[in-house]
């Protein structure tokens, strides 16, 4: 049963106010794109056991879509942030880094 | 025998006596007892009868940790297997049957299973019944299932009611105890925000039994003091029956109050289920006794010794009148002292230690109790009671030196701290060697969402054995402080001894019971190890040690400590099985909650709802909506109200409430952009005033919602999408706008609830509508597939052209709080012209006549546009909409795809739902191939015949084909591939 | 390998049953295998033991991080059923289902497979158009399944409530064949009968990396050292991301908790087991007398084993609807394993970029159930290095076509 | 509709509400008055989150106020809408008001600031609430309001006070 804290509207959200939505930062591949670059936009996840960047709904607040860096093994949270970004911003970066010495990279 | 005594009991209230049945038979007690003091207060010992050999069984502890003492609780709506008695507070009228037996508790016939023991070894069932295959489950299974399985399964709907709630706390203290209460006030008088579990009706847990002294104060005094000093804050909260069954990730606590378990049917809720987050969660649930392992230890009268002194210190009951105590430490000597103060005898006390010489040991001899050491018990001589144990040497294999008579048995095999709680999250354990016990290891603990420890433990939870080290460590746990002190005596270490005697050969071991309620014996232990299931949690499903309904609490560190002798490992290689919640079984009616009956689930309503109700409706829940499925006439069936529905309104004209439609506004100068993305056909170009009809499509390009969308402005659009399409696809667009889109000027809102909708439908909806008045509604004025604003019968309406029945007819939107209102002026202005209401079958009728098709029936998620014939809806102009790259994909793109088209059989008759159509020859899994399926299938009234559609291997291409279809008689029908559009093909009479 | 029979019990019982051999053997690694499988949890096993029993092949290695069928193998329901819709699935799920009716005798280890048959209840009218398609469709298959009405519902499972009254059981797909088995008891017989063969299962032994030359693979690094192989199945439920990851490939799949729980033991009750879809419920009676009651998945990527408990609230509330006895019940124990889901939710059996290695995961919430017809599919594929007409479908280069085996299309779960 | 238990929970009659999304700033302050800050309440405005207000007037005033504001966003990218129909509004009120509550919300009433409006969930739907005088206000969506009115008046049954 998450707490996430929601960046847009500061409530420290518990899950069933939360809707989950998947592996974040994504880039959408559409026409014009090989089958391979659409079939790993599509499917292949990095479903890593660690440092996970995902996506999540303030669904029961204020309805916005943030991103939480959460360590799947542990479900400890490093940070989140509003969605609205192509990549983890440096402060969560760090902040992964700190908690994780041995995490090797967003990338 | 088990009796009263004359004084003491300081939890009881001889002035309040309280009366009880047990298996029909009347029985006293006071209030204040327990089911199993106020059993035992009447020499009942004998209370059940075990899960695998039918074995007498008497009640052993006195708390949650009880193995065998079970029972039936109530009767009726309010009847409940498998309570246990330690657990249950005595009340008036109560009343408690015994279970697993039969015929009767005294004369049970299953007790041949305990003859037979020597052939029903652990796992004996999966080397046996393997021939023949049939008797397995005709014959053997079905006796094992009625063997076991405990109490007798309730019958009628639960008459109680149940509720949750939440809460929060900066500390969370689970069990008010002493170390709780003492954690408690260090937290509380630093301001912390205080909650306080405490599972039983009474603080202090059993320091008052073991007559501790604090402060210079007696428990009991200091208990009062603190409780009084913690209800004076206002920061602390203090729950009493109130058990923490379980700790969730990032401080979620699960944790269950009775509230009037003990006062049935008083209009209370029976229990409350609280869902607690704490910052920190300091867990002091003390410690269990753990029996030893010795021929007979099952024999109803042997008990542990700590439950022997609570049952004599809360209740004033003596469990005998000669109780040998037989032990590895030094506590119980606590037991033998306190009895012989209480006036009852004390043949023995068998230490199997070579040397006691510990205070408590040294004060038993000096008040004249013998005191053995090095001995064991060999046998407990007695079947449905104890009568006597014949000792033995530890050292040896089990010769007998004497027989001491006596009618009880307190044994101590040394204390296990609860870890439960500290365990489910992942909190880990180290095997403390001095006190032969796992303890949770403070550098550990489950870690929360900061990543740093969430739980510590306080007192005996944390291994802390004797009062002064509890008060320390409960003291340290709640941030330090000042550690009252307490008087104890020294005590001596536990010896690790697990059997008894050491060399106990396999007759003795056979009947060293383990875990009392699954049967499991020491022997069985040592089989798995054998064998090969020397994983810990092989040897638990093995032989089910440690699986029964108390989960293991004295049975699961005795089971590890045989398997390390049996595989000649430490224990602490062994490891534990993982602790898994409740730590306490709860009731499954307050996991629900609330949500039962009316408010089992929300029950959406249009605002047209109750007219429905109150109109012979025949409901079909829709999502969480329920829509009128049809309206059934007195005498009709629901086929022949739908027929009715469907030809009234193609001759006259029918009302449908529509509120359930979704309606999302999109506004911004990126909005015809944004919708030219997430429809497949051109939005932007809508012109203001127009409708169009829209689909959407998933990333995959599979068909996911469709309907109809009206330009309100140049910047405003309105969305409409399926009844149970609507927060989907809202959360489908922020999704897109917030996530991928964040730059583009765009703002939804879902105003679905804001309106009322009803569609005003057939020949003569427009007379309809001209009699409600105010609007021209016109085919010049207002043409098909156009809106427009204005008032109809005094209401604020907007009025859409569209139509899903191929009739003429218009959607009309009024505020939802004029719904109901619009709805009656309707069905009285339609009452000349024939209106009658029609639901959602006759809808689908129609638009299958129409050939429209439905999300949901048509498509199931693989299917794209272009199978259901909507190429025309998918714009050619565009470079990019959701959906079109998946589109392009190899196996979606293939011309051999199943494509829609109309059926229509042979001899008129109905398609079966969800028939196939077979194909040539079988696949390489010999199944029969096939080419195509129904979709949707209806008797058309209207055309007085079956119509259908389905999606058939390259059907456009196949028009006059005869196939073939299923049906679940194992026959076929022949069906015609045909138009998909059965009524009105031109569609001249939605555009009048 | 000493038969199991009851004149073997017999026999034992006079000497205290002191004579029984170990079900399994423990070996030490060798340094090479013709095959390893990765995870001895029921897949795992039922691939090697199909290898042998089928293809010969028996210089074997099942190696296993914890202990044998620890992992989903132990967690689950234990559900059995083949009335899935899709072609691909019903085949798979049905030679499963056949051979599991004669899994005890063929494996002289008494797996207390019981067809007492499955319900799926219908509680909408789009339910029950979606099951009467799966009657037809398994009809064509050979499947059998029937359509029943609520009378037959009530009169198989009395303690149902089939007046809603918010959703009233319009109807069930039944199929007479489905049933349980005990779950651990399938790992410890195939694992029995993989030993008796000569194959090595190797427990508490981690994989740490895959070894390959030229894009062939030729083994494994362990906590137990290096071990050759020529030929690598992966069968890591739960983790198949994790080991794939070694092998150089990513797979579509995610990992997620789902939960499970029991009540008390009680008195036989239901005879059945039944499914509830629209309510997110199902249920069964385990011959201990505990309802083993399944909940949902979480929704996002877990691999704690625990996962979050609205799930079983939620399932709880729609079973007191629909089994109003259980209120009075209590949850004794509940449980979360990880769970593979895939981009369709059907599984992968299948060959993998790296040429020796093959992959058989993403089960989602139904692997149980397929565990015999699984592994023989599996082995077929490891020893011909092509897959068999089981397997073909599974393939996965379907995400790339577009070509999804998708079980949801018919309101039905994979439970 | 109206309960009364150990606290009361009384239907609130029409409310006017206009969901107003714009984006922070000049034209919106000059356009509210006072522009409520992260989940506050100002005078008759609530933030609802970084784009999105409520506006609560009287119900027959909402359609002027919405021209109002269209008027004085023009150019400006807002969306207004009355959303006065789409919703149901409750009081809980009496000393005991917030048990009933937090039966039911994952909210700690204990620490919620009067002058702060809490979006959550009220058992399976969405709710908003915050405090007043006498207890509570919660709002939900229009065809849950019997389904939250049950859940309400199930919470204040007179005996399971907390």
């Amino acid at each position: 049963m998450l707490i996430l804290e929601c960046p847009h509207c500061g409530i420290r959200a518990e899950e069933t106010e939360l809707s989950p939505g998947g592996e974040a930062h994504l880039k959408r591949f559409g026409p014009g794109s090989s089958d391979q670059e659409f079939e790993d936009y599509m499917f292949a996840r990095k479903n890593p056991k660690g440092v996970h960047f995902e996506r999540w709904r303030h669904a029961y607040g204020c309805g916005k879509w943030f991103i939480a860096a959460r360590c799947t093994a542990t479900l400890e949270v490093f940070g989140t942030y509003p969605a609205q970004t192509a990549e983890p911003p440096q402060h969560i970066i760090d902040a992964v880094k700190t908690r994780r010495p041995g995490w090797e990279g967003y990338k | 025998m088990s009796t009263r005594l004359a004084c003491g009991g300081r939890l009881i209230d001889r002035r309040a006596p309280r009366t009880f049945s047990f298996n029909g038979k009347k029985m006293r007690g006071f209030l204040g007892d327990t089911l199993a003091s106020a059993l035992l207060a009447n020499d009942q010992m004998l209370v059940g009868r075990s899960f695998k050999y039918h074995r007498p069984r008497g009640i052993v502890a006195a708390g949650p940790e009880e193995p065998n003492a079970l029972v039936g609780l109530g009767t009726g709506s309010r009847f409940e297997p498998n309570q246990r008695v330690t657990t249950t507070e005595l009340f008036d009228g109560l009343t408690a049957t015994s279970q697993n037996h039969w015929p009767s508790l005294e004369f049970d016939v299953g007790v041949v299973n305990n003859y037979a023991a020597r052939f029903l070894p652990g796992g004996f069932y999966y080397k046996t019944f393997i021939h023949p295959r049939f008797a397995w489950k005709h014959v053997f299974e079905p006796i094992i299932r009625r063997s076991a399985g405990l109490g007798k399964a309730p019958i009628d709907r639960d008459a109680d009611r149940y509720e949750q709630a939440y809460d929060f706390a900066d500390i969370l203290v689970i069990g008010g105890g002493i170390a709780g209460l003492q954690a408690a006030l260090v937290a509380g008088r630093s301001g912390a925000r205080v909650l306080v579990l405490e599972q039983t009706a009474h603080w202090g847990g059993r320091a008052p039994v073991d007559e501790v002294e604090i402060d210079g104060l007696t428990a009991g005094e200091w208990i009062d003091n603190a409780v009084q000093e913690l209800e004076g804050m206002e920061n602390v909260t203090l729950r009493l029956r109130t058990m923490g069954a379980g700790v969730y990730d990032h401080g979620y606590v699960l944790a269950e109050e009775k509230i009037a378990d003990h006062s049935p049917a008083d209009g209370r809720p029976r229990k409350r289920l609280w869902r607690i987050r704490a910052a920190k969660v300091i867990a002091a649930q003390g410690a269990i006794e753990r029996p030893l392992s010795f021929a007979g230890n099952d024999v109803p009268g042997v008990m542990l010794a700590g439950s022997v002194r609570d049952f004599v210190v809360n209740h004033a009951v003596a469990p005998g009148d000669r109780t040998v105590v037989v032990t590895n430490n030094d506590d119980a000597y606590r037991t033998a002292i306190l009895l012989v103060e209480a006036g009852l005898s004390v043949p023995a006390v068998l230490d199997a230690r070579p040397v006691a010489d510990g205070e408590l040991p040294r004060r038993a001899r000096a008040m004249g109790i013998r005191v053995e050491t090095g001995r064991a018990i060999a046998a407990v001589k007695g079947g449905k009671r104890v009568t006597g144990v014949a000792t033995c040497a530890q050292a040896g294999q089990g010769a007998v030196l004497e027989t001491v008579a006596c009618d009880s048995v307190a044994m101590s095999g040394g204390w296990s701290p609860v870890v439960h709680l500290w365990s489910h999250c992942g909190g880990k354990l180290i095997w403390d060697e001095a006190n032969a016990h796992f303890r949770p290891d403070p550098d550990r603990p489950p870690t929360g969402q900061d990543g740093q420890g969430m739980v510590v433990t306080a007192g005996s939870a944390s291994g802390a054995l004797t009062a002064d080290a509890v008060l320390a460590d409960a003291t340290q746990a709640a941030g330090g402080g000042n550690v009252p002190q307490a008087t104890v005596p020294q005590e001596a270490p536990v010896a690790a001894i697990w059997v008894m005697p050491q060399g106990a050969g396999p007759d003795l071991r056979a009947k060293m019971w383990l875990d009392y309620q699954n049967d499991v014996k020491v022997s069985d232990v040592q089989l798995a190890a054998r064998e090969g299931y020397t994983s810990v949690e092989h040897t638990k499903r093995y032989t089910t040690l440690g699986m029964a309904t108390d989960q293991g609490k004295l049975s699961n560190i005795n089971g590890l400590a045989v398997l390390s002798q049996a595989l000649s490992i430490d224990i602490p290689q062994v490891g534990t099985t993982t602790f898994r919640p409740p730590y306490t079984p709860v009731t499954i009616g307050a996991l629900a909650g609330e949500a039962r009956d009316e408010i089992f689930q929300p029950l959406r309503r249009t605002p047209i709802h109750e007219w429905h109700e109150t109109h012979d409706v025949e409901w079909e829940p829709v999502g969480l909506w329920r829509r009128p499925y049809c309206y059934r006439h007195p005498g009709e069936t629901s086929h022949q109200a739908v027929m009715r529905e469907v030809s009234n309104t193609r001759k006259n004209v029918g009302l449908l409430d529509a509120s359930t439609l979704g309606k999302i506004i999109v506004k911004g100068p990126d909005a015809g952009r944004f919708l030219d993305m997430l429809y497949t056909n051109m939005m932007s170009t809508l012109p203001v005033g127009k409708c169009r009809y829209g689909l959407m499509c998933n990333e995959q390009g599979f068909l996911s919602d469709d309907g109809v969308v009206a330009r309100i402005d140049d910047e405003t659009w309105l969305c409409h999408t399926t009844s149970g399409g609507a927060d989907r696809i809202h959360a489908w667009m922020e999704d897109w706008l917030q996530c991928e889109w964040w730059d583009w000027q765009v703002f939804t809102a879902n105003v679905t609830e804001q309106f009322a909708q009803v569609a005003v439908v057939g020949p003569n909806a427009r007379k309809l509508l001209e009699k409600l008045g105010g609007m021209d509604v016109s085919k010049e004025t207002l043409p098909f597939m156009q809106w427009q604003d204005g008032t109809l019968g005094g209401f604020r309406a907007r009025v859409y052209r569209i139509s899903f029945s191929g009739e003429l007819s218009y959607e009309i939107a009024v505020p939802a709080n004029e719904g109901r209102a619009f709805w009656d002026a309707c069905v009285a202005a339609g009452a000349e012209l024939g209106a009658m209401p029609y639901g959602t079958e006759c809808l689908h009728v129609m638009r299958a006549e129409k050939g429209f098709i439905m999300i949901g029936d048509e498509t199931d998620g693989t299917v794209i546009p272009q199978d259901l014939n909507l190429a025309w809806a998918i714009s050619k102009k565009k470079a990019d909409y959701l959906g079109k790259r998946g589109q392009e994909r190899a196996f979606l793109a293939s011309p051999d795809r199943w494509k829609l088209v109309g059926l229509e059989t042979l001899d008129g008759s109905v398609l079966e739902d969800g028939a196939y159509a077979p194909g040539e020859g079988r696949n390489a899994n010999g199944q029969r191939n096939t080419q195509g399926r129904v979709t949707s299938t209806y008797h058309s009234p209207t055309l007085g015949r079956g119509i259908a559609m389905g999606l058939v291997l390259r059907g456009p291409e196949r028009m006059g084909e005869v196939i073939e279809f299923t049906k679940l008689d194992g026959t076929l029908t022949k069906a015609k591939i045909v138009d998909q559009v059965f009524y009105d093909k031109e569609g001249a009479k939605q555009d009048v | 390998m000493r038969r199991y029979s009851v004149f073997a019990i017999a026999r034992e019982a006079m000497r205290h049953h002191t004579g029984w051999e170990r079900a399994w053997a423990s070996p030490e690694p060798r340094a090479s295998y013709d095959v390893v499988i990765v995870g001895a949890g029921g897949h795992g096993l039922a691939t090697a033991y199909y290898l042998g029993k089928n293809f010969g092949i028996t210089n074997i290695a099942v190696i296993e991080k914890g202990w044998l069928g620890g992992g989903n193998t132990g967690r689950n329901t234990t559900i059995i059923r083949s009335n899935y819709l899709q072609d691909p699935s019903a085949a798979i799920y049905d030679k499963a289902l056949s051979l599991y009716e004669n899994l005890s005798q063929d494996l002289n280890y008494n797996v207390m497979f019981s067809p007492r048959g499955l319900l799926m209840l219908a509680q909408t009218h789009h339910e029950v158009r979606g099951y009467l398609r799966t009657v037809h469709a398994n009809n064509l298959q050979g499947v059998k399944t029937e359509w029943i009405g609520p009378e037959k519902v009530k009169e198989l499972v009395p303690i149902i409530n089939i007046h809603g009254p918010r959703y009233p059981i319009l109807g069930a797909l039944y199929q007479e064949r489905g049933g349980t088995a005990r779950h651990d008891a399938v790992a410890w017989g195939y694992a029995r009968a993989c030993s008796a063969m000569g194959m090595h299962i190797i427990q508490q032994c981690e994989v740490t990396g895959v070894r390959s030359e030229g894009g062939q693979v030729t083994g494994v690094e362990t906590t137990k050292g290096h071990i050759g192989c020529k030929k690598l199945g992966i069968v890591v439920a739960g983790h198949s991301g994790q080991v794939a990851a070694m092998a150089g490939f990513r797979l579509p799949v995610e990992s997620m908790a789902l939960q499970a729980l029991v009540s008390e033991p009680i008195k036989p009750c239901m005879d059945v087991v039944v499914m509830a879809n629209t309510v997110h419920g199902y249920m069964s009676q385990s011959d201990k007398g505990e309802m083993v009651i399944g909940g949902g998945t979480d929704g996002f990527n877990n691999y704690t084993q625990r996962g979050s408990f609205h799930h079983i609230e939620e399932t709880l509330r729609a079973l007191i609807e629909t089994f109003p006895m259980i209120s009075r019940l209590k949850m004794l124990r509940q449980w979360g394993g990880i769970v593979d889901m895939t981009g369709d939710r059907s599984p992968l059996i299948s060959k993998t970029p790296l040429a020796g290695c093959f992959i058989n995961c993403g089960w989602g919430t139904g692997g149980f159930k397929a565990i015999p017809g699984s592994g023989w599919a599996m082995a077929e594929l490891v020893a011909k290095g092509e897959p068999g007409p089981l397997a073909a479908e599974f393939s996965i280069d379907r995400f790339k076509e577009g070509r999804f085996i998708d079980e949801s299309v018919a309101a039905g779960v994979a439970h | 509709m109206l309960f009364e238990g150990f606290a009361k929970v009384a239907d609130a009659g029409p409310v006017g509400m206009i969901t107003l999304r714009a984006k922070p700033g000049a034209a919106l302050d000059a356009a509210l008055g006072t522009v409520p800050g992260q989940r506050q309440i100002a005078g008759n405005v609530a933030w609802m989150s970084p784009d999105e207000y409520l506006i609560f007037v009287p119900y027959a005033d909402a359609a002027a106020k919405i021209t109002e504001l269209d008027a004085a966003l023009v150019g400006i990218h807002h969306l207004a809408v009355d959303v006065s129909d789409s919703r149901a509004v409750f009081d809980i009120t009496g000393p005991k008001a917030a048990d009933v509550l937090s039966k039911l919300m994952p909210v700690d009433f204990r620490t919620l600031p009067v002058g702060e409006i809490r979006r959550s969930r009220a058992g399976q739907v969405a709710a908003a609430v915050w405090r007043h005088e006498d207890g509570f206000r919660l709002f939900c969506f229009r065809s849950v309001a019997r389904y939250v009115f049950g859940l309400l008046s199930h919470s204040a049954q007179p005996g399971s006070e907390i």
